[in-house]
């Protein structure tokens, strides 16, 4: 007995240290902190779809060109298991474990904004696929760059919209989930809708994990909307629809961010999804041409729907987007130098499959105006900006 | 003489059920007493109202002076009120030694775990369990853990000492010698009630005979009179006491 | 007798400086485990007062932990500094403890259990919604800790592992005391123990408080340590089982057990979880399954782990 | 108005929060475990319905029943063969094994699932009935219809037939039970498995409402903790109306303190009710 615990004790040990094997410089280590596990997992499952893809492309094709080397792409994931502090410890382990070079954010903003904070301290640039909101770029960092735009670039066309095709629509409603990203959105939509002369008539918090609606759901009906904003995840959002439905809420427009540009919202709440608004930072409509390894948009997609069966949406796509972004960048610098890859990060002006992406001051995208989406006879159509509509902007609700 | 323990009129019903009433009882320091009454008469329950187990719905309890009635279990236990129970309640995976040297640093107000510890080996060799003091207690044979239970009573520098039941499951040597052993405990100066079933215990250590039946007393005084008291009996006593001779066979 | 005070309160603590020591010119990484690890010991053997030593199966180090955590968050915010934050953190904790103490410490086993809890599910969804304070559901970031001597890592470790060797220090001498004893009795045979005059009431909530205020100040440094916490985090129900987890798997109710347990826990945990990243809480969890049916006593049934079964010190002879 | 619909809101949703209570009050009754698995074993009553529905077209309220009765053998093969061997350890130890067998089970649904939502969509929708002013979804009066159905089954099993007696004589005294001839180790392996039926037929009841995750099981789990503390650990009926009591708290929770707080005042009554009355609402009396 004795020899079979001091034997698996040894074994495990060298478990532990096969993983910090020599990590000589023909690759470019990425880190990327996910959470397979737990409350964000599906969301996490996307995210690593987008790496991944972006991965096989780059590596398919040599690999990344630094100078007149190419190196292949070396991507590390961790689970942080959808715990906060678990991914800065993530984050801590790739940068002094993992030795990685540049980090790819964990998901949503909370995360991104707790570990961007052990980016800057180690100087490594953070690319962030999946945070909008400004709280999280507003901490003065220099090494932390976001693809999405900024939370108001979907309230602002929102509200554009519904101002202009429903001209009595006078009463807002906002439900949202008492969580950073969700609640600064509606902060955002509160604002654009004031700003347009709304009343808010209804501006209520609901605690995240909520498993029913009804009575939020009762009072907004209540307060009789004709515009409804909820905000949330994709459980939320299935719920508050249905549970909207059940509760014979009416109102002339509804808008659910994030989950109706997802394909499982739509399958989950099926009719119900007619008609229901939503911004997403992609679309597969997009008709981009990029310089980056996928060459367009169209042929993103069509990489994706070949790999993965299905199109890709915004949180899939964003993880592709964070790796052309920081490919551009490396090969711009010609090197894997954090500063000089900072600086031409900095510089922006890439032109990516995901759209045209160059970052604000405080490092947020600000080159692209993410397109307004509505659940038409069950598929996703971009009703905004005009320039890429593939339909008409629609009333009411079934 | 004043009485070491005093109670007047005290009365306890579980849901409506009156299992003691009206009981006005009084114990001088250094009696034996004993306590009898068929199944369900209260026995138990007067015991567990005078430990704090259950508290009394009207009457009081006085102690030594002290107003018990609604006092902590532990600070009644620390005043001198000791008691062993029907089904034996050791602490299980100490030894015999340690669970006497809990009762002696807590209810015998020892000093330090070390005066405990001696404390404690004195009352186990009183009640002849040194040569068990290393054993779980839970690996004592019921008679040992009787034992155990008396010691850690003694432990407690009693003024007054209640057994319930101490002889229950014993064989009749093991009854003997039990015997023996309150004899001397009583001889100590502790004031004892004994609660008892078996009327040979009763009669050959007490002087004084105090009789529960369905939650009432119903004869207190010498032995020899309550025996012979025509009503205990014809009524209560004569039936049980047959039957109980003819099923243990005794 | 000076030796039987002095040497449980001087022998974790040399261990400990020695540890770090040796530890604090590692790399981040080791220095990182060697911090967790420390953590997790703390709060093992903050657990194993009231859990395994008093046998009262608190699920509240969630509760205590996070409220510590918010406790060092806010006073810092207000502009504390981080000393003051963690000790009012512990006091906090400690204090919470005794009042809820008064209104749970009379439940027994399971009912204790579902009480101790609740707590956590409460404390999480007050702080959720008392946005003014505790930035709800956003979260709340913490200072970065000025350090003179130590860098930010070691800083940490010589927190954690002192809180380690803190704990250790007190289960050490609370085993030899009258506290020691009165709770082995509860946790025996409870009613046996009033009838022998302990004062069970006081024991236990002392055994709560002191195993509270561990929990609290591990609560404290580690939200400074890792910068940002939310509610969903520190009040997390795994916090609770964690430190049961380990407790169990090293001996319940020994001194030294908690911190075996704590070691063997995290080595597991970070060898599954570097090297599957998808199954490895799965496989976590058959091997609580496969521990519980194999080795309800935990490591120390295994020969060749001989190291816990010290025997317990204050059935020594004086 | 307001307050009528808000109360029946509350009690829309109290059938569905006893349909999740009363598996893991049964089996927190009789087999003294508290079945951290509880949350999981819903789920995946919840994909069972998922399936049969997409494949076969088997309308989940109807399929509740046999959800439950393929996990009930499951149930029961789990306890035979695993949870017996800590039966007669304290509840902490059986606590953990749950525990561990809830990771398990929730991350093989994971790898096997994907965490991606679903719903089962009935065609056509159930919609509500409409009073006037109030309105109630049709959907949740069939699930706590066929719930309550199963419950009262299950109160009659245990009540009038031979094995439900079993049950509750092990329930009493295992050591008495035992002297007279029940086998106890099969009636607690039965037993759970009447737990996991429960748990798996409102697994299938709640698919079509709420969406299918492995992430949900905690969820549920911590619902069914407080129904049952509400109404009592261990008793059938304290379950149902800890369920409709839950339901109308959270309700007036929301409405009073904003839907943020809707939890906490529950949590709130819930701590007060364990400090005075930890048995609950129809729980017996005492420590038991």
């Amino acid at each position: 007995m004795k020899l079979t615990v001091r034997s698996a004790l040894a074994g495990l040990m060298i478990m532990a240290a096969g993983n910090v094997a020599a990590n000589a410089k023909d690759s470019v280590v990425i880190g990327a902190p996910l959470p397979v596990t737990g409350a964000l997992s599906p969301e996490g499952t996307k995210l690593r779809q987008g790496y991944e893809l972006w991965r096989e492309q780059v590596n398919a094709a040599g690999g990344v060109k630094v100078g007149d080397r190419r190196l292949k792409v070396d991507l590390r994931y961790y689970d942080y298991q959808s715990q906060t502090p678990r991914a800065i410890q993530v984050a801590e382990k790739l940068i002094t474990d993992d030795k990685v070079d540049f980090l790819f954010s964990p998901f949503g903003s909370g995360a991104t904004k707790a570990a961007s904070a052990v980016a800057e301290k180690a100087g490594v640039p953070m690319i962030a696929s999946s945070a909008s909101s400004k709280e999280v770029f507003d901490q003065g960092y220099k090494n932390l760059f976001g693809v999405y735009t900024d939370n108001s670039t979907f309230s602002e066309p929102l509200a554009d919209l519904v101002k202009a095709k429903l001209p009595n629509a006078r009463r807002v409603a906002i439900l949202a989930r008492n969580d950073l990203y969700p609640l600064s959105l509606a902060n955002e939509f509160e604002k654009s809708a004031k700003k347009r002369g709304f009343d808010v008539v209804f501006f209520e918090k609901y605690a995240i994990g909520t498993l029913d609606h009804a009575s939020a759901l009762t009072q907004l009906r209540a307060a009789k909307p004709d515009w409804i904003v909820a905000t949330g995840y994709i459980n939320d959002l299935i719920t508050i629809r249905k549970q909207a439905a059940d509760l014979k809420v009416g109102g002339e427009a509804f808008t659910l961010i994030n989950g109706p540009a997802y394909q499982e919202w739509i399958s989950a709440v099926g009719p119900l999804a007619e008609n229901v608004t939503t911004a997403s930072w992609f679309h597969p409509v997009a008709r981009y041409s990029s310089d980056d390894v996928f060459g367009s948009s169209a042929k993103f997609v069509e990489l994706f729907k070949a790999k993965y069966g299905s199109e890709p949406d915004f949180t899939q796509a964003s993880g592709s987007a964070v790796g052309v972004v920081l490919q551009q960048a490396i090969e711009r610098a010609g090197s894997l130098d954090r500063d000089k890859v900072r600086a031409e990060l900095k510089k922006g002006g890439f032109k990516t499959f995901f759209g045209p992406i160059s970052f604000s001051d405080i490092g947020i995208a600000d080159s692209y105006v993410p397109p307004v989406l509505q659940i038409q006879d069950g598929k996703v159509q971009v009703v905004a900006p005009a320039e890429i509509a593939t339909s008409t902007f629609r009333t009411g609700l079934k | 003489m004043t009485a070491l323990l005093e109670l007047k009129g005290v009365t306890k019903r579980f849901r409506g059920l009156e299992a003691l009433s009206d009981i006005n009882l009084s114990l001088k320091s250094g009696e034996i007493v004993g306590l009898i009454g068929p199944n369900g008469a209260g026995k138990t329950t007067l015991v567990n109202v005078i430990t704090g187990v259950h508290t009394a719905d009207a009457g009081s309890i006085t102690f030594n002076g002290a107003p018990i009635a609604h006092m902590r279990r532990d600070r009644i236990a620390r005043l001198g009120v000791a008691r062993t129970f029907q089904v034996v309640q050791p602490f299980p995976a100490m030894t015999v030694l340690e669970n006497v040297t809990a009762a002696a640093l807590f209810g015998g107000g020892a000093a330090s775990i070390a005066e405990a510890r001696d404390a404690a080996a004195h009352h186990l060799a009183f009640c002849g369990l040194t040569d068990q003091a290393g054993k779980p207690a839970a690996n004592l044979t019921l008679a040992g853990r009787k034992r155990l239970e008396l010691a850690k009573s003694l432990a407690l520098r009693p003024k007054l000492l209640m057994l319930d039941e101490v002889n229950a499951g014993l064989n009749p040597a093991e009854v003997d010698a039990a015997l023996e052993l309150i004899t001397r405990i009583a001889a100590q100066g502790a004031t004892i009630l004994l609660i008892e079933h078996l009327m040979k215990v009763v009669t050959r250590t007490a002087r004084r005979l105090v009789v529960l039946h369905h939650g009432k007393l119903i004869a207190d005084g010498p032995v020899a009179s309550v025996l012979s008291d025509e009503t205990v009996v014809e009524a209560y006593l004569g039936r049980r006491y047959a039957e109980r001779m003819a099923g243990a066979g005794i | 007798m000076m030796l039987r005070i002095a040497l449980p309160l001087a022998l974790p603590f040399a261990i400990v400086a020695v540890a770090f020591v040796l530890l604090s010119q590692t790399d981040a990484y080791i220095i990182r485990l060697a911090t967790t690890f420390g953590m997790y010991a703390a709060l093992a053997l903050a657990w194993n007062i009231i859990g395994g030593i008093a046998g009262y199966p608190s699920f509240a180090t969630a509760a205590f932990f996070g409220l510590g955590a918010y406790v060092t968050a806010v006073a810092q915010n207000l502009g504390a500094p981080l000393l003051v934050g963690v000790g009012l953190a512990g006091a906090g904790a400690a204090l919470f403890a005794g009042l809820l103490g008064s209104a749970i410490l009379h439940l027994r086993g399971k009912y204790f259990a579902i009480a101790s809890l609740v707590i956590a599910e409460v404390l999480r969804e007050l702080t959720n919604s008392w946005t003014s304070v505790t930035g709800g559901g956003m979260g709340i970031n913490l200072p970065l800790a000025k350090t003179t001597l130590l860098t930010q890592p070691q800083l940490y470790l010589a927190a954690m592992l002192f809180l380690a060797a803190a704990a250790t220090s007190a289960s050490m001498l609370i085993d030899r005391s009258r506290l020691g004893v009165a709770l082995r009795c509860i946790a025996q045979n409870e009613d046996a123990a009033q009838i022998i005059g302990v004062d069970t009431r006081m024991a236990k909530t002392w055994a709560f408080v002191i195993s509270s205020l561990f929990i609290g100040l591990v609560g404290g440094v580690y939200a400074s340590w890792v910068t940002y916490i939310d509610p969903t985090d520190v009040y997390d129900g795994a916090m609770s089982v964690k430190p049961i987890l380990m407790a169990l798997l090293g001996g319940v109710g020994s001194v030294f057990g908690p911190v075996l347990g704590a070691f063997a826990y995290l080595l597991l945990e970070e060898l599954l979880w570097r090297n599957l990243l998808e199954f490895h809480a799965g496989i976590l969890g058959l091997l609580v399954v496969l521990l519980v049916l194999f080795l309800p006593g935990g490591l120390s049934q295994i020969r060749g782990v001989g190291l816990v079964s010290l025997p317990k010190i204050w059935r020594r002879a004086p | 108005m307001l307050w009528l619909q808000v109360l029946v809101n509350g009690l829309a949703v109290g059938g569905l929060y006893a349909c999740i209570a009363v598996g893991f009050s049964l089996v927190w009754g009789v087999l003294n475990i508290i079945n951290i698995l509880h949350g999981s074993l819903i789920v995946l009553g919840g994909y069972l319905a998922f399936f049969a529905h997409q494949y076969w077209g088997i309308n989940p309220f109807l399929f509740a029943p046999l959800a439950g009765a393929v996990m009930f053998a499951g149930g029961v093969a789990l306890q035979y063969c695993v949870i017996n061997h800590v039966m007669a350890r304290p509840f902490l130890i059986t606590l953990l094994l749950t525990f561990g067998l809830n990771l398990f089970l929730d991350n093989s649904m994971l790898a096997l699932f994907s965490a991606d939502y679903r719903k089962v969509l009935l065609n056509p929708a159930p919609g509500v009935f409409d009073l006037g002013s109030i309105v109630v979804p049709a959907d949740r009066i069939y699930a706590t219809l066929v719930g309550l159905v199963l419950i009262s089954a299950l109160a009659l099993l245990l009540r009038f037939t031979q094995f439900g007696r079993a049950i509750i004589a092990v329930r009493m005294d295992r050591d008495a039970a035992a002297l007279l001839g029940v086998n106890v180790r099969w009636t607690y392996a039965v037993a759970f498995g009447l737990g996991v039926f429960m748990a798996g037929s409102a697994g299938a009841l709640l698919s079509a409402i709420f969406p299918i995750s492995p992430v949900a099981s905690a969820g549920y789990l911590s619902k069914a903790f407080v129904i049952c503390v509400i109404g009592g650990l261990g008793s059938i009926p304290g379950a149902v109306i800890g369920g409709f009591a839950l339901g109308v708290i959270e309700s007036f929770g929301a409405l009073l303190l904003g839907p943020e707080h809707a939890l906490t005042l529950a949590f709130v009554l819930l701590i007060a009710l364990l400090a005075v009355r930890p048995s609950g609402l129809l729980g017996r009396q005492g420590f038991a």
